[in-house]
C-alpha cells in the first residue's frame, strides 16, 4: 500500500474530527475500489465462457466498471471462473500474488469453489481456496452470467464495509 | 471387408502374428493382435499400403497386460484397421511409431505419461499432461493417489 | 529446452518467450515455450496438460449416462457433439435402436452447436488479429442460439441433453419457427461478418499465405476437420463414414485448397452456412414420435469395444470405449480433434512472428478442455 | 464586444488587469509575465485533466455503443459519468508494485517521461486567437519535437520492467513511433509549404473561410491521420500494447497510478493529435460566421470529430503484423509524403 494510506489513518484518529475525515475518506476510496474492480482476463475452463458471456453485449459488466485488463498488474480481480488443475496451482498463486494489493478473488463455479464433478480426480484442487482466499464464491456448474453480476454486486457490498484502517487485507493474509 | 485382406496379408508376411485377435470392435473392423517386436514393421507395411491415417493411439490397462491399440484408417478407400499390441505390465515397452506417424508423438507421449508405456525411438518422451515429478500412472487400474498439499 | 544452447542464426543469444498458461490469447491455459530471434520464433514448444483433470480415469467410476454428462466439459464449446460420440458409443455396445424423432433432434442439435462452435471462432480469431469488436458480435449471436439450447435442455453451456437410446427431452412449444429465424437472422448476421472481417485489407494481410499446413503434413500429423478440408483433403465424417441419419440430409463439404489461415477461417464459415442449411432440413423434415428408446435403468452393456468417429466442429472427435459388463465403462478414451490439430504447431511455428503465432494458434481452433480432458 | 470571442475576451482582460495592477505595484513586467503564465498553465492542466477522463469515458461508451453494449452505466448516476473517476482514484490508492529485479529509478521515472511531453505540446496550440501559450515561430515543430519524446518512456518503461513482454512492447514501439514520426512531419510540410509559416495561429488564418488544408491537401491529411493512429499506438496500429500478442506490451508490469499515467498520456497524445488535426488542417478555431460561437467550441467540436474517428478505427480495424507495419510506413506513406511534398511545390511554382 502507498505511504498515504499506512500510517495515516492511525496519525488522523488521534486529531479531534479524524474520525470524520477517516469516515469519508473510507466512503470515497471504497466507492471507487467497488465501481472500478479490474479483473484479470483469466478462464480456466467452462465458466470462462459464461465470465466472457457476461462481458459481452447481453449481460455487458462494463456497467458496473468492470474493465478487464490482460495483466496481473493492472488487475483488481481475479475471476477463478473453472477446475484448478495441481499442475496450474502454483501459476495461480502466482498471479495472485503479483497483482497489487488491494485484491479480490471471485470463485466461479463448481470446479474452483469445491472441485465440482471433478472432486474425485487425481489432479484437480478440491476448491481453489486451498491456493488463494476467495471473497465471494459463485455456485453453478457454470453460473449463468447473472450469477457472476450478483457475485460482483456481493463483493461491491464487501468491499464498501471495508475501512482504510486495516487497509490492504495484507495485513490478514500475509 | 477390405481390411481383411490385409490382415490376411500380414499373417501371410508376418508368421507370429498368425493368432489375429478376436473381432471386438463393432462394426466389422477387423483387429490385429500384433506380437510387440513386429509392430513397427506391420505399421510400416500398412502405411506403405496406403494406411495414411493414424485415427488414434491409446492404451489400456487390462490387469493382467497392458494393452496399446492402433487405428488406423485409409482416408481413399475409407478401410479402417485396427492393431492391438499386449505388453507385459511390468515393464511395457514397444517401438514408437513417430516416425512413421508424426501425429502418434503426443499420443505417445501421453500413454507414456498416464499409463507408464515406454516407447523407444520417441524423440522426445517426457511429461505431457502431468506435473512434471508426479508419481504413478493414474490410468492404471492399480494406481491410488498419495494425498498431497491440496488435500 | 535449455535458453542458452539456441543461438540465432548469427550466432547470438536467443530470447525465451514463455507464452501462458495466462495470456490473453491462448485460448484458455496453453503454454506456449518460444524461442525468439528478434520477434521471429526458432523454436516452439506448446506444454499442454494445466487442465488435465484426468476425466478418462473419472470415467471409470462414472455410470454411463453420468459419463454423457461428464462429455460436456470435454470440450465445453460444442458440449452436444460430445453428449453424441458418448451416446453413440454406447448405443453401439448395447445396440438399440434409436426412434427417429431423436435422431433429428441429436443431428439438430449437434449442428446447432457446430454453428455456436464457428461463431465463437469467428470471434476469437478475429479477437485474436486485434479487432475485438468481431468477438463481440460472435458473442450477441451466440447469445441467441443458446437462448434456443436453453429452452430445450435447461442449460446454456452444459447441457446434458443426449441419453442413452435418445434425447431426455422434446422441443418445447414455439422452438421450431424460434430456430427458424435464428438460421435467418444467422444468414443476414454473416453477411455482416463478411463485411466487417473477411473482406478487410488488414485482415486478410494477417492472414492469407500465414501458418500453411501441406496435405502432406495434414495426413502425417492425422489433423482432422476443417483444419484438413482448408489443405485441400475432402473428407468429413458426416459423410464418408456417415453416422446417425446424416445421410438423409443434403449438405455441402466445403474444402479450400492453400492450407493457410485465411483458408481454415473461410472454412469455418463455409460450413456455418452448410450447418445452417441442415438445420433448416431437420426442421422440415422433424415429425411427432418417440424420442427415447426402451433402454433399461441401469445401463449394463455387454463386454466389449466399441470405436465411433464423429465430426465435431474441431475435427474427427472419437470415443474408444471398452466395456466389462458392468455399469461403468472399463475405458473411456476420447480421440480429441483439439489435441491431435494442436501437435501441428511445433511444425508450422517455426520462422514466424510473434504476432503469427496468435494468428496460427486461433486459426486452428482449440480447446483447452479437450486438449488436457 | 463580438460574442464569438468570449473566451479569449475575459482572457485579455484578465491578462491587462494582472498588468496593470503589477505595474502599480511597481514590480517588473517578468513577474506579470510568469503569474499569467502560471495561471494559463493551471487552467491548461485543468483542461487536460478533465478533458482525458472525458475521453476515457467516451472512448469506453463509444467502443460499447458500436458493440451493441451499453458501456459504463451505473457509476455516478447518468451513463456512469463518474466512470473514470472512480477508476483514477482507484488506481491512485492501489498498491505500487516495482518487479523485484527491475531497473528501480528508470521504472519509476518513465510514468513521469511520458507524460510531460505530451503535456508541453499543448502550450503551442492556439484555442483561439490569442488563447495560446506562447504563439511560438516554430509552433508545429514544437510539437513534434515533444510528441517524439513519448517514444523515449515507454522504451524506458519497457526495458526497466526487465519482462520480456515490456521489451517486445518497448522494441517495437520505438520501430514504429521513429517511422511514423517521417510520414507526420512530411505530410503536415505540404501545408507549411503552402502557408509559409511554422506559427500554428499563420496556418489557422490561412485557412480562413472554409480553405480548410483538409480539402486542398486532402493527400496530407489522410497521411497524417494514419500516421497519427500509429503515433499514438491505437489499432490498427496498437504494436506496442497488443493485448492479445503481448499481453499489454510495455506497460505490463506498471500498476496503480504508475498505469493510470500511462493511460492517460495516452488519451492526452491522441487529443494532441487531434488538436494538431483541427488546427492545421481543419481551420483551427475558425467557425462560419453565421453561427458565432466561440472558437474554443469551434476547434474542440473539429478536435472530437478525429477523436471520434480514431475510436471507431480502433474497434472497427485488425491489427497490422510488425513487418508489415514498417512495410506500410516506409514503402507507402513515405513515399506518398515526398509524392505530395512534390506536387505542392510544382503546384507552387506553377500557380504564383
Amino acid at each position: 500500500m502507498g505511504i498515504l494510506l499506512d500510517e495515516a489513518p492511525y496519525i488522523l484518529e488521534n486529531f479531534p474530527g479524524g474520525g470524520i475525515v477517516i469516515t469519508s475518506a473510507d466512503w470515497f476510496i471504497n466507492w471507487s475500489r467497488a465501481n472500478s474492480l479490474w479483473p484479470l482476463t483469466f478462464g480456466l475452463a467452462c465458466c470462462a465462457f459464461e465470465m466472457i458471456s457476461a462481458n459481452m453485449s447481453k449481460y455487458d459488466l462494463d456497467r458496473f466498471g468492470v474493465f478487464p485488463r490482460p495483466t496481473p498488474r493492472q488487475a483488481d480481480l481475479i475471476f477463478v471462473a473453472g477446475t484448478l488443475t495441481k499442475k496450474m496451482a502454483p501459476r495461480l498463486k502466482k498471479l495472485y500474488d503479483q497483482m497489487g494489493e488491494p485484491k479480490y478473488v471471485i470463485s466461479m463455479g463448481s470446479c474452483s469453489n469445491t472441485g465440482g464433478p471433478f472432486y474425485d480426480s487425481y489432479a484437480v484442487v478440491k476448491g481453489v481456496d486451498k491456493v488463494i482466499p476467495v471473497d465471494v464464491y459463485v455456485a453453478g456448474c457454470p453460473p449463468r452470467p447473472e450469477n457472476l453480476i450478483e457475485g460482483i454486486k456481493k463483493l461491491q457490498e464487501k468491499i464498501k464495509k471495508d475501512t482504510i484502517k486495516n487497509n490492504g487485507r495484507a495485513k490478514i493474509f500475509k | 471387408m477390405d481390411a481383411q485382406k490385409y490382415l490376411n496379408e500380414i499373417k501371410g508376411r508376418f508368421p507370429g502374428t498368425a493368432d489375429a485377435a478376436p473381432e471386438r470392435i463393432k462394426d466389422g473392423v477387423p483387429a490385429l493382435l500384433c506380437p510387440a517386436p513386429f509392430l513397427f514393421e506391420i505399421v510400416k507395411y500398412l502405411k506403405a499400403e496406403g494406411f495414411n491415417y493414424l485415427m488414434d493411439l491409446c492404451a489400456t490397462d487390462y490387469r493382467d497386460s497392458l494393452e496399446v491399440i492402433y487405428h488406423f484408417c485409409a482416408l481413399e478407400t475409407n478401410v479402417k484397421l485396427t492393431v492391438k499390441v499386449r505388453l507385459d505390465r511390468e515393464k511395457p515397452e514397444l517401438a514408437s511409431i513417430t516416425p512413421l506417424y508424426p501425429g502418434a508423438d503426443w499420443q505417445e507421449r501421453e500413454a507414456f505419461d498416464l499409463l507408464g508405456i515406454n516407447f523407444p525411438g520417441h524423440p522426445d518422451l517426457k511429461n505431457l499432461l502431468l506435473p512434471c515429478g508426479w508419481e504413478g500412472h493414474p490410468l492404471r487400474k492399480d494406481y491410488s493417489r498419495k494425498p498431497d498439499q491440496y488435500d | 529446452m535449455t535458453e542458452n544452447t539456441l543461438k540465432d542464426k548469427d550466432g547470438f543469444e536467443t530470447m525465451y518467450l514463455n507464452m501462458g498458461p495466462q495470456h490473453p490469447s491462448t485460448h484458455g491455459v496453453l503454454r506456449l515455450g518460444l524461442v525468439l530471434d528478434g520477434e521471429v520464433i526458432i523454436k516452439a514448444e506448446p506444454d499442454i496438460g494445466y487442465l488435465h483433470r484426468g476425466m478418462e480415469k473419472l470415467a471409470e467410476s462414472r455410470t454411463y449416462q453420468a459419463n454423457i454428462a461428464m462429455s460436456d466439459r470435454f470440450d465445453y464449446v460444442t458440449s452436444m457433439n460430445n453428449n453424441f460420440v458418448t451416446a453413440l458409443a454406447v448405443e453401439k455396445l448395447l445396440g438399440v435402436e434409436i426412434p427417429k424423432r431423436a435422431q433429428y433432434l441429436r443431428i439438430l442439435m449437434a449442428e446447432l452447436n457446430r454453428v455456436v462452435n464457428h461463431i465463437l471462432f469467428f470471434g476469437f480469431f478475429a479477437m485474436d488479429l486485434g479487432a475485438t469488436t468481431a468477438l463481440i458480435f460472435g458473442f450477441r449471436e451466440r447469445e441467441e442460439a443458446l437462448e434456443l439450447f436453453e429452452s430445450v435442455c435447461g442449460a446454456r453451456l452444459t447441457y446434458n441433453y443426449f441419453r442413452v437410446g435418445g434425447v431426455s427431452r422434446d422441443l418445447p412449444a414455439g422452438f421450431i419457427e424460434k430456430a427458424g429465424n435464428f438460421v435467418k437472422m444467422m444468414r443476414s448476421r454473416l453477411k455482416d461478418y463478411d463485411d466487417l472481417v473477411t473482406g478487410n485489407v488488414i485482415f486478410q494481410d494477417r492472414s492469407v499465405g500465414i501458418g500453411r499446413i501441406s496435405k502432406e503434413d495434414v495426413l502425417a500429423y492425422s489433423l482432422s476437420g476443417p483444419v484438413m478440408r482448408a489443405s485441400g483433403i475432402k473428407y468429413d465424417i458426416r459423410k464418408d463414414d456417415t453416422y446417425s441419419v446424416y445421410r438423409e440430409f443434403d449438405f455441402e463439404v466445403p474444402v479450400r485448397e492453400n492450407g493457410d489461415c485465411f483458408d481454415r477461417y473461410m472454412m469455418r464459415m463455409l460450413e456455418l452456412r452448410e450447418a445452417l442449411k441442415i438445420i433448416e432440413q431437420v426442421l422440415i423434415k422433424l415429425e411427432p414420435g418417440e424420442i427415447l428408446a426402451k433402454v433399461p435403468k441401469i445401463i449394463k452393456p455387454p463386454a466389449g469395444e466399441a470405436y465411433v468417429r464423429t465430426e465435431s466442429p474441431k475435427g474427427e472427435l472419437a470415443l474408444y470405449l471398452v466395456s466389462d459388463g458392468t455399469a461403468n465403462p472399463y475405458r473411456l478414451h476420447l480421440r480429441a480433434p483439439s489435441f491431435i490439430n494442436l501437435q501441428i504447431l511445433q511444425k508450422i511455428l517455426t520462422g514466424v512472428k510473434v504476432a503469427d503465432v496468435i494468428a496460427i494458434l486461433g486459426s486452428i481452433d482449440i480447446t483447452l478442455g479437450e486438449v488436457d480432458r | 464586444m463580438n460574442i464569438s470571442y468570449g473566451l479569449e475576451n475575459i482572457w485579455t482582460w484578465l491578462i491587462t488587469l494582472i498588468d496593470r495592477l503589477f505595474c502599480r505595484a511597481g514590480l517588473p513586467y517578468i513577474f506579470a509575465y510568469t503569474l499569467e503564465k502560471i495561471i494559463f498553465g493551471v487552467a491548461l492542466l485543468v483542461f487536460i485533466s478533465i478533458s482525458v477522463l472525458f475521453l476515457i469515458w467516451l472512448e469506453r461508451k463509444v467502443s460499447a455503443h458500436m458493440q451493441s453494449r451499453l458501456g459504463p452505466m451505473h457509476v455516478g448516476g447518468w451513463h456512469g459519468w463518474a466512470q473514470t473517476i472512480a477508476d483514477m482514484v482507484k488506481l491512485l490508492f492501489k498498491e505500487d508494485i516495482i518487479p523485484a529485479k527491475a531497473d528501480k529509478w528508470v521504472h519509476r521515472i518513465a510514468p513521469i517521461v511520458v507524460f510531460v511531453p505530451s503535456l508541453m505540446a499543448f502550450l503551442v496550440i492556439p484555442f483561439e486567437k490569442n488563447l495560446i501559450g506562447q504563439d511560438l515561430n516554430a509552433g508545429i515543430l514544437l510539437i513534434f519535437a515533444f510528441s517524439s519524446l513519448a517514444v523515449l518512456a515507454i522504451i524506458m518503461g519497457g526495458w526497466a520492467s526487465n519482462n520480456k513482454y515490456t521489451l517486445l512492447g518497448g522494441i517495437r514501439s520505438a520501430a514504429q513511433m521513429v517511422s511514423y514520426e517521417i510520414p507526420l512531419v512530411l505530410s503536415v510540410l505540404s501545408v507549411i509549404m503552402l502557408v509559409g509559416s511554422l506559427k500554428l495561429n499563420d496556418i489557422v488564418e490561412a485557412q480562413q473561410g472554409w480553405h480548410w488544408f483538409a480539402f486542398t491537401q486532402p493527400l496530407a491529411f489522410m497521411l497524417y491521420i494514419i500516421a497519427a493512429t500509429a503515433e499514438v499506438n491505437r489499432t490498427p496500429f496498437d504494436l506496442p500494447e497488443a493485448e492479445s500478442e503481448i499481453v499489454s506490451g510495455y506497460n505490463t508490469e506498471y500498476s496503480g497510478l504508475k498505469y493510470g499515467f500511462f493511460m492517460l498520456s495516452e488519451f492526452t497524445n491522441m487529443l494532441i493529435v487531434a488538436l494538431v488535426a483541427a488546427t492545421v488542417f481543419m481551420g483551427g478555431w475558425q467557425g462560419p460566421k453565421w453561427l458565432p460561437l466561440p472558437g474554443i467550441i469551434w476547434l474542440l467540436l473539429k478536435t472530437y470529430l478525429i477523436v471520434f474517428v480514431l475510436m471507431w478505427f480502433r474497434w472497427t480495424f485488425p491489427r497490422l503484423r510488425v513487418d508489415r507495419l514498417m512495410d506500410f510506413g516506409w514503402k507507402v506513406l513515405i513515399p506518398l509524403a515526398f509524392v505530395n511534398i512534390f506536387l505542392t511545390g510544382l503546384f507552387m511554382v506553377v500557380f504564383k
